[in-house]
């Protein structure tokens, strides 16, 4: 690392998202002091102060590296990603909800009605006998009090203003952030519009014997005695490995748990779920279209939450038909 | 990227124009196309001056990519590719938009067309500007061919090829060559003899210079691709040594164990537990039928090795796997017979004097169990009145849907050997009467001449049920007369079924092995029913005679001809190109995940298991595409048709159907922000 | 939704064998069909990638038609099959997103079947007429609400500014 | 799209018959082989053979094909219909005939349409075959002289408690005739 | 287990043997056959000839009933076999007549959806409960009795009950099975005449004619049938077919279960013998020792 350089400035922001993100970068332990060395952190909601004022007084460009995690779903969130783009060099997409969507980007199978409903109206564990709304502008005696609008439709980042890079993982593993601060700090950064991390699946660092594959039925984890040793997917548990990121060092399926994929999908896939999608059904083994159509049902109940857990917002339909919500 | 892109529009006459407002289409594409720089319309497009336009402006206007709006690809995409060449531009930066078959002679209202041209000529443009130059490549074709079957066709096909000077390597599943022809009596319409037609041919191929023999051999694997086949042969274990055995014959003759013989005498006559099929055998080396073999039964006899005068038989003979370099195949399997128990109606195997046409066959040979006699099961009793039942098993979509296309011709022969050698009555119960080649109607006409009955009508049932004293003992054939409008009972002696010529059983598995394709029925699909009979789809996979479809002796053999005339094409020209469409993995981002290692039906990708990814050997690859599509990772390509190029044309063709907003997809996804935060 | 005057969009991939050609046989017999296909042609149907079909529906297409060579029939031996598991699961999905059964249909028709391809194509545009239009993209509109908030936070925030300047 | 073939195929009649009956739209392939008329066990007594109907049905002669009494000697023994090489399901168009014919009022030289009516019309009643009530009614109403003969086998059933005087009845013949009635208001619309 | 099960109506009186010894057997076989709640008329051919849709949803009332007790239902008359496995399969390849079939049904409070399986009985016996069960239970093989089997049409064809639909070999086996020489006569599928003894004497006659001629020729002893309709036709006009054709058969016709009832060890008139109008039971007496002793 150069030493004796002028300090950088450094913004992180969260927006829809669970918090993950910042705990996960915490997780880069002591070295965080090397971050300080390097950067005056303007803003970290989560871990130090810094207002929202400052930063719009800010020249243009002024913060260098901004890295933003969570989706875009309420306008405030909007609006800090139009300030943040405009004030920062190179704005990240970190995390799977900034890049991706996410967990919270499966909230699109629902509109903005369905999911207040729920949470204020239906929720068992919910005390609110006059059924109030949040309401984005109230009127109270000293003025007009402000809430964000809630949105219909959560956007990745990337669909509400250009990116410069984004860092997969949710959340993103320690080791890969330092590694994308190094590239960062030693000015390695890949092509603008790029994702940091590896070019291989998820495969790639998974010890398990994989050979030819054919799937006759699906199971779900607690339906089946798992073989240590072997492909997951060859014994019909939808592991995502195959089409996700490396990065993780593949994690879950060396404890026996099929890959959820939430690293995203590999350099030049336009659409991860499809992708997953395509190539499982590629080697059901059947010729019969009843016999497919029963290993489908049967074994894959819900096939947005399995094929696009992560990356609903970020694929092609981004969301669940309105008119069917 | 800065493509510069010529757009061309064919008026095809007014084939296009008719339809389509072309001079619209192409002013349109001049004005709206990003990186169109020329945009022209044209009456005849593949004329020469049409090219001559095109090449002029590749040069002067320094086209990198060119669309033609003209007719189906499949018709001209070459010439057009010819003239980029012509001018210097790779011939893959060109794409064919099919205005014609796809939208001027489909379409009635011009407003219409003209939206369905422009829209596929977008999806044109905007395609054609990720397309990737491409180089084809060529492959040396080896010399030898593999013919598979020894029947007539495959026979004929191995003596063209083998007299023009070129190595063959003949497989055959049975201990002889021959196939169903050898066990023929005579051949219509000339009643020729059939063993004397077919024993020479077999005897040249036996003998011939350039032939290598492997009978009693099954094709086992095949791989690689046109020009360099390697093939695996299964040669079963004889157990009777072929260079030494001399066909003495002593060992048949001595052998204690008698057996029905189910195949060559359609169970008709016996033979021996080591036996060649028929005395003119080719090769005369016989085979030892294990299940049958005392000594491999119970582990005593050895009689054959005992009497073999040149100890040729080897117990301990096992199957050997031969492996063979090739350039071409022909495929020449030939028929099955229609099991003519599936029409229980008709009492096969039920009723003893039931027969079916092969069985037949072998009843009426000089050379079969009954020495040519026309006798009942009893083996003694001429019969008084014949039967012979047309179309069992075909035309009849209960069993197989099409026309068997020589038991009609079979069926009149039989009525003439009845009528040569018995003095019975014989019936012919026929849907229609096809005689439809050459002296064929004449030997109807013959057949009407010598007395031998016609009912138009399909059997009901043949049945020893008898209704009255006249049918005591009878086998009553039950039908419509059709001719009459009314039903006949007519009680006759002897029945003879006319069972449908079928696929065999295992043609798919075999195809399969080859990368060809069958029809549902069974029979190999050739390349063009009409204009390209005896090649397929695979490149260097050729199919002849009854293996691609019923057809008599001079239809099998003049296919046989033609497929080896098309090898010796193949051979003269020594090269074949290849085209360059095939997919690519990027080994360097593949996980080895292997998904895409069973989908390919060309054994085309390969795993390697030291470096834990798979790779396409390309000379494999047909390029389908399949693997592409389910790449989870996304690194394997395919050429000419990559997920961009694609992606590309679905976003070109639905130019019009963005909303109003531009929130469009490819657009969206680095979308502009929409600058509010000031 | 229905609407008489309403002229659907749809993307047709055809493989190169069978059903390109039918289309093709269907010109060539001048059989006469609804303009709204608009074919894209892959080499087989296994080439088919499902991402096609959502692709095109981003993109405002109001159905995708899928045609290959019959199954058994396919000209590089089973690849439709591939192509005949990937739709089920596809479809699978496609129910699960909202998006109607009718929309994206797999045929098989051979080269030989111009007419049957015809009839398919004029029975499948039919279908989405009486749909009505998809209009994916405007599925991710928001309301004027947000643009209305986003000005709402801009002129909040000079507010407190001023103030506190 | 097997109606628009038939369209083309110019005969009303065809159609007619096609779109009365399951499968119907078989016919057309029918290849005159006779394997019908061959395998009819009545076959010999009718005027003409199955095959022959299906020749004047294209040739749209209605009033020949539904005067004849081929249907009514059908015994529904399907033999001709597993038989067909060509899957028409000869039966059921021997069926539909039945019906056309009585709709047209041409089932004449036959009792089997009075048969029907009867047998009908106590499945209606009491939602059950009656097997006395069939016989009497039927012989009293269509041939008296014919019941005579039938006395000694009637005493024989009788007496071995193989024939009971009055019908039997289901519960809900409410239920029934609602169906009844319903899908014969279905059968009218269409 | 068990069966939902559609006697039809002939069972009641007609066949009463068939349905009494019918019972009998299935108790010795632990077979249960649970009548399903007010069923109705098949419709016969009757029906079919008068109008399609209403025969149809006549049939199809039962098979609704049947599908909330069982996804089996077992019918012991070709007839009704006939038109409950047709209309079952129609409604399950036709979806337009299916959705108006449940159309009138509805009428009715009614649905069916198409989860019954319809088999006849002789099958259920033949392949559920099977060779080795079977042979267990023959207290008194039938050696010695030459039993010519009679399938007739309307169980094998159009749908068959699981056998040839030319030359069936259900209760041939069944019947070796019990100890019996069956005889391999070549019109056992051929018709008895249905419903012609009504409409055309000469004709009918002649099929049932056709039927004991061929039966005699082949030495049997007696046909056994397995529809109530078969039974009734063979038995009940044999004497007018002698009238007619001055023949002199006097050929026992009786249900296949009252056989499979002797083999049990059931008592004859336990399993309905007597009710058929040419006696069985003298034939029955010469024939098995077991039963004269």
């Amino acid at each position: 690392m150069s030493e004796g350089k002028a300090k950088g400035k450094l913004a992180v922001y969260w927006a829809a998202s669970c918090g993950g993100c910042d705990i996960s970068t915490l997780g880069i332990d002591t070295k965080i002091l090397d971050v300080a060395e390097h950067f005056d952190i303007v803003m970290w909601p989560c871990a130090a102060d810094g207002k929202v004022h400052d930063i719009e007084k800010m020249a243009d460009g002024e913060i260098d590296v901004c890295l933003f995690n969570g989706g875009i779903r309420t306008s405030e969130q909007e609006y800090m990603a139009q300030l943040l783009r405009k004030k920062s060099k190179v704005l990240v997409a970190f995390g799977s909800c900034a890049s991706e969507g996410c967990i919270p980007g499966l909230g699109n199978l629902n509109d903005k009605a369905s999911c207040f409903k729920t949470v204020y109206h239906d929720s068992p564990s919910l005390d609110n006998p006059n059924g109030v709304e949040p309401q984005p502008v109230t009127e109270v005696p000293e003025g007009k009090l402000h809430l964000p609008v809630y949105y219909d439709t959560l956007k990745t980042l990337g669909q509400t203003v250009k990116v410069d890079y984004m860092l997969p993982g949710c959340p993103p593993e320690s080791d890969r952030i330092w590694d994308a601060i190094v590239a960062i700090l030693e000015n390695k950064l890949p092509e603008p519009g790029s994702v940091i991390g590896s070019n291989t699946t998820v495969c790639d660092e998974c010890p398990r014997k994989r050979e030819e594959k054919k799937i006759k039925k699906f199971y779900r984890t607690w339906e089946i005695e798992v073989d240590p040793d072997r492909c997951l997917l060859e014994q019909g548990l939808l592991c995502a490995g195959i089409a996700t990121r490396a990065g993780c060092g593949a994690l879950c399926p060396q404890v026996n748990s099929p890959c959820i994929g939430c690293y995203g999908p590999n350099n030049g896939v336009e659409d991860h779920g499809m992708q997953l999608l395509s190539a499982v059904a590629s080697v059901i083994d059947s010729e019969d279209p009843d016999e497919i159509d029963a290993i489908i049902k049967e074994g894959i109940p819900d096939p947005v939450g399995s094929f696009y857990r992560f990356s609903l917002a970020q694929s092609n339909l981004r969301r669940k038909n309105k008119a069917g919500v | 990227m800065a493509e510069r892109v010529g757009v061309y529009i064919c008026h095809c006459g007014s084939n296009i124009a008719g339809t389509v407002d072309v001079e619209e289409v192409a002013r349109w594409a001049g004005e709206n196309i990003k990186d169109v720089v020329v945009s022209k319309d044209y009456k005849f497009m593949c004329s020469s001056l049409g090219q001559a336009m095109i090449e002029e402006d590749i040069k002067k206007e320094k086209l990198t990519r060119v669309v033609v709006g003209a007719c189906s690809p499949h018709l001209h995409e070459k010439t057009f590719r010819t003239a980029c060449k012509n001018a210097g531009l790779n011939p893959y930066l060109f794409d064919m938009t099919n205005l014609r078959e796809h939208v001027s002679w489909v379409c009635n209202d011009k407003e219409a067309g003209t939206a369905k041209a422009k829209a596929l000529i977008a999806g044109s443009a905007e395609r054609v500007k990720y397309q990737q130059p491409l180089e084809p490549s060529y492959v040396d074709v080896h010399p030898a061919t593999l013919v598979v079957g020894g029947g007539i066709t495959g026979l004929q096909a191995a003596l063209e090829l083998a007299d023009a000077g070129h190595p063959v390597y003949l497989v055959e599943r049975s201990p002889s060559v021959g196939g169903h022809m050898a066990q023929f009596d005579k051949t219509f319409p000339t009643l020729d003899c059939s063993a004397c037609i077919l024993t020479p041919k077999m005897s040249e191929a036996g003998q011939h210079e350039n032939i290598t023999m492997l009978t009693y051999s099954e094709l086992e694997e095949v791989s690689g691709s046109v020009g360099k086949f390697k093939v695996k042969i299964r040669k079963k274990a004889r157990y009777v040594v072929e260079k030494d055995c001399t066909g003495c014959g002593i060992c048949m003759e001595k052998c204690p164990r008698k057996i029905v013989d189910e195949d060559f005498e359609a169970g008709l006559g016996y033979r021996k537990a080591i036996y060649t099929p028929f005395p003119q055998a080719v090769p005369r080396t016989p085979v030892i039928d294990v299940e049958n073999c005392t000594y491999f039964q119970r582990g005593k006899c050895k009689v054959c090795s005992k009497v073999c005068p040149t100890n040729a038989i080897d117990y301990e003979q096992q199957d050997e796997i031969i492996e063979i370099d090739v350039g071409n195949i022909i495929l020449a399997t030939g028929w099955k017979l229609f099991d003519c128990k599936k029409v229980p109606q008709y009492g096969y195997g039920r009723l003893a004097n039931v027969y079916t046409n092969m069985e037949f066959e072998r009843l009426c040979n000089a050379a079969g169990p009954t020495g040519g006699k026309i006798v009942m099961r009893d083996g003694k009793t001429e019969p008084k009145s014949v039967a012979i039942i047309h179309c069992v098993g075909s035309r009849d979509v209960n069993h197989n849907a099409h026309c068997s296309a020589v038991c009609c011709m079979a069926a009149l022969k039989f009525g003439h050997l009845i009528l040569e050698k018995t003095n019975a009555e014989v019936y012919s119960f026929y849907i229609d009467m096809r005689t439809n080649q050459k002296q064929y109607e004449e030997f109807y006409q013959r057949l009407l001449e010598e007395g031998m009955h016609f009912v138009r009508g399909k059997v009901a049932e043949v049945t020893d049920a008898a209704r009255n004293p006249d049918e005591q003992g009878k086998l009553i054939v039950q039908c419509e007369d059709t001719l009459l409008g009314k039903q006949r009972r007519i009680p006759v002696d002897m029945v003879v079924l006319m069972g449908a010529i079928e696929p065999q059983a295992d043609a798919k598995e075999l195809g399969l092995k080859c990368g060809i394709s069958c029809s549902m029925a069974g029979w190999y699909t050739e390349r063009h029913p009409k204009l390209d009979p005896v090649a397929t789809m695979t490149e260097g996979v050729f199919v002849a005679g009854t293996c691609q479809g019923a057809k008599d002796i001079p239809a099998c053999v003049a296919q046989g001809a033609a497929a080896a005339a098309r090898v010796q094409g193949m051979i003269t020209k020594g090269k074949v190109m290849i085209e360059p469409i095939v997919a690519s993995i990027n080994e360097e981002a593949c996980s080895g995940c292997r998904i895409c290692n069973n989908l390919c039906p060309y054994n085309a990708i390969e795993f390697d298991p030291v470096k834990e990814t798979s790779h396409v050997i390309s000379s494999m690859c047909k390029g389908c595409g399949t693997c592409v599509a389910a790449c989870p990772a996304g690194v394997i390509t395919g050429a000419h048709f990559n997920n961009q190029q694609i992606f590309a044309q679905i976003d070109g063709v639905l130019w019009d159907a963005k909303p109003a907003g531009g929130n469009g997809g490819a657009a969206a996804k680095a979308a502009e922000p929409e600058p509010v935060a000031s | 939704m229905s609407n008489e005057n309403f002229e659907p969009k749809i993307v047709g991939f055809m493989c190169n064998w069978c059903s390109y050609r039918a289309a093709d046989l269907a010109g060539s017999a001048r059989i006469k069909y609804p303009p709204n296909v608009r074919i894209i042609r892959v080499m087989c149907s296994g080439r088919m990638d499902p991402a096609f079909v959502t692709k095109a529906l981003s993109l405002g297409a109001d159905g995708v038609m899928l045609a290959g060579c019959h199954p058994g029939e396919c000209h590089y031996i089973d690849q439709n099959y591939k192509a005949m598991r990937r739709y089920h699961l596809l479809k699978h999905m496609l129910a699960a997103l909202g998006v109607e059964d009718e929309r994206v249909r797999l045929f098989w028709r051979s080269a030989a079947e111009g007419e049957q391809l015809a009839e398919a194509i004029t029975e499948f545009v039919a279908d989405i007429k009486k749909l009505g239009p998809l209009h994916w993209p405007d599925n991710w509109e928001e309301s004027d609400e947000r643009l209305e908030a986003l000005e709402a936070i801009v002129k909040e925030h000079e507010e407190v500014m001023e103030v506190n300047s | 799209m097997s109606s628009q073939k038939a369209d083309k195929l110019g005969s009303e009649f065809l159609q007619e018959v096609i779109e009365g009956t399951p499968g119907g739209e078989r016919i057309v392939h029918c290849l005159q082989c006779g394997s019908c008329g061959g395998s009819c066990p009545n076959g010999a007594d009718m005027d003409y053979t199955p095959r022959t109907l299906f020749a004047l049905i294209n040739a749209n002669k209605k009033e020949e094909v539904l005067r004849s009494n081929t249907m009514w000697c059908c015994v529904s023994c399907y033999f001709c219909t597993t038989r067909c090489p060509q899957n028409i399901p000869i039966t059921d168009i021997m069926y539909q005939l039945k019906r056309m014919a009585i709709a047209e009022n041409m089932a004449s030289g036959s009792d089997a349409p009075a048969l029907a009516k009867t047998f009908t019309g106590y499945v209606d009643k009491y939602g059950r075959a009656f097997e006395l009530g069939l016989a009497s009614r039927f012989y009293l109403l269509n041939k008296p002289f014919a019941m005579l003969k039938m006395g000694p086998m009637g005493i024989g059933m009788f007496s071995r408690g193989r024939m009971s005087l009055t019908p039997a009845k289901i519960k809900r013949v409410d239920q029934l005739n609602a169906i009844i009635k319903k899908a014969r208001e279905i059968g009218r619309k269409s | 287990m068990k069966y939902a099960f559609y006697p039809g109506c002939s069972m009641e009186v007609n066949a009463a043997a068939y349905d009494v010894s019918m019972r009998a057997v299935a108790k010795v076989l632990d077979m249960e056959l649970a009548e399903i709640d007010d069923w109705n008329c098949c419709g016969a051919t009757e029906y079919f000839s008068q109008d399609e849709l209403t025969a149809c949803s006549v049939v199809a009332r039962n098979l609704a009933i049947a599908e909330g007790e069982s996804n089996q239902l077992v019918a012991s008359c070709a007839a009704c076999y006939c038109n409950l496995a047709k209309v079952d399969k129609l409604m399950s390849e036709d979806a337009e007549m299916k959705q108006k079939i449940n159309e009138a049904l509805s009428a009715g409070q009614l649905k069916y959806k198409g989860g019954v399986r319809v088999r006849h009985l002789l099958d259920v016996i033949c392949s559920d409960i099977g060779e080795e069960k079977i042979k267990e239970k023959v207290v008194r093989p039938l050696t010695g009795l030459r039993i010519a089997p009679y399938y007739g049409c309307q169980a094998v064809r159009p749908i068959s009950i699981g056998d040839c639909t030319e030359y069936p070999m259900q209760m041939d086996h069944l019947f070796e099975w019990l100890g019996a020489e069956v005889v391999d006569y070549p019109v056992k599928a051929h018709c008895c005449g249905g419903h012609m003894p009504q409409i055309s004497e000469e004709q009918a006659f002649e099929l049932q004619r056709r039927l004991l001629q061929s039966a005699v020729d082949y030495d049997a002893d007696m046909i056994l049938c397995m529809c109530p309709m078969c039974q009734l036709n063979l038995d009940a006009y044999q004497p007018r077919v002698n009238g007619m054709f001055g023949t002199n058969f006097k050929m026992p016709i009786l249900y296949f279960t009252q056989l499979v009832g002797i083999a049990f060890g059931l008592e004859p008139k336990a399993v309905g013998f007597g009710k058929e109008l040419v006696a069985g039971l003298p034939v029955l007496k010469k024939k098995l020792e077991a039963v004269s002793a």
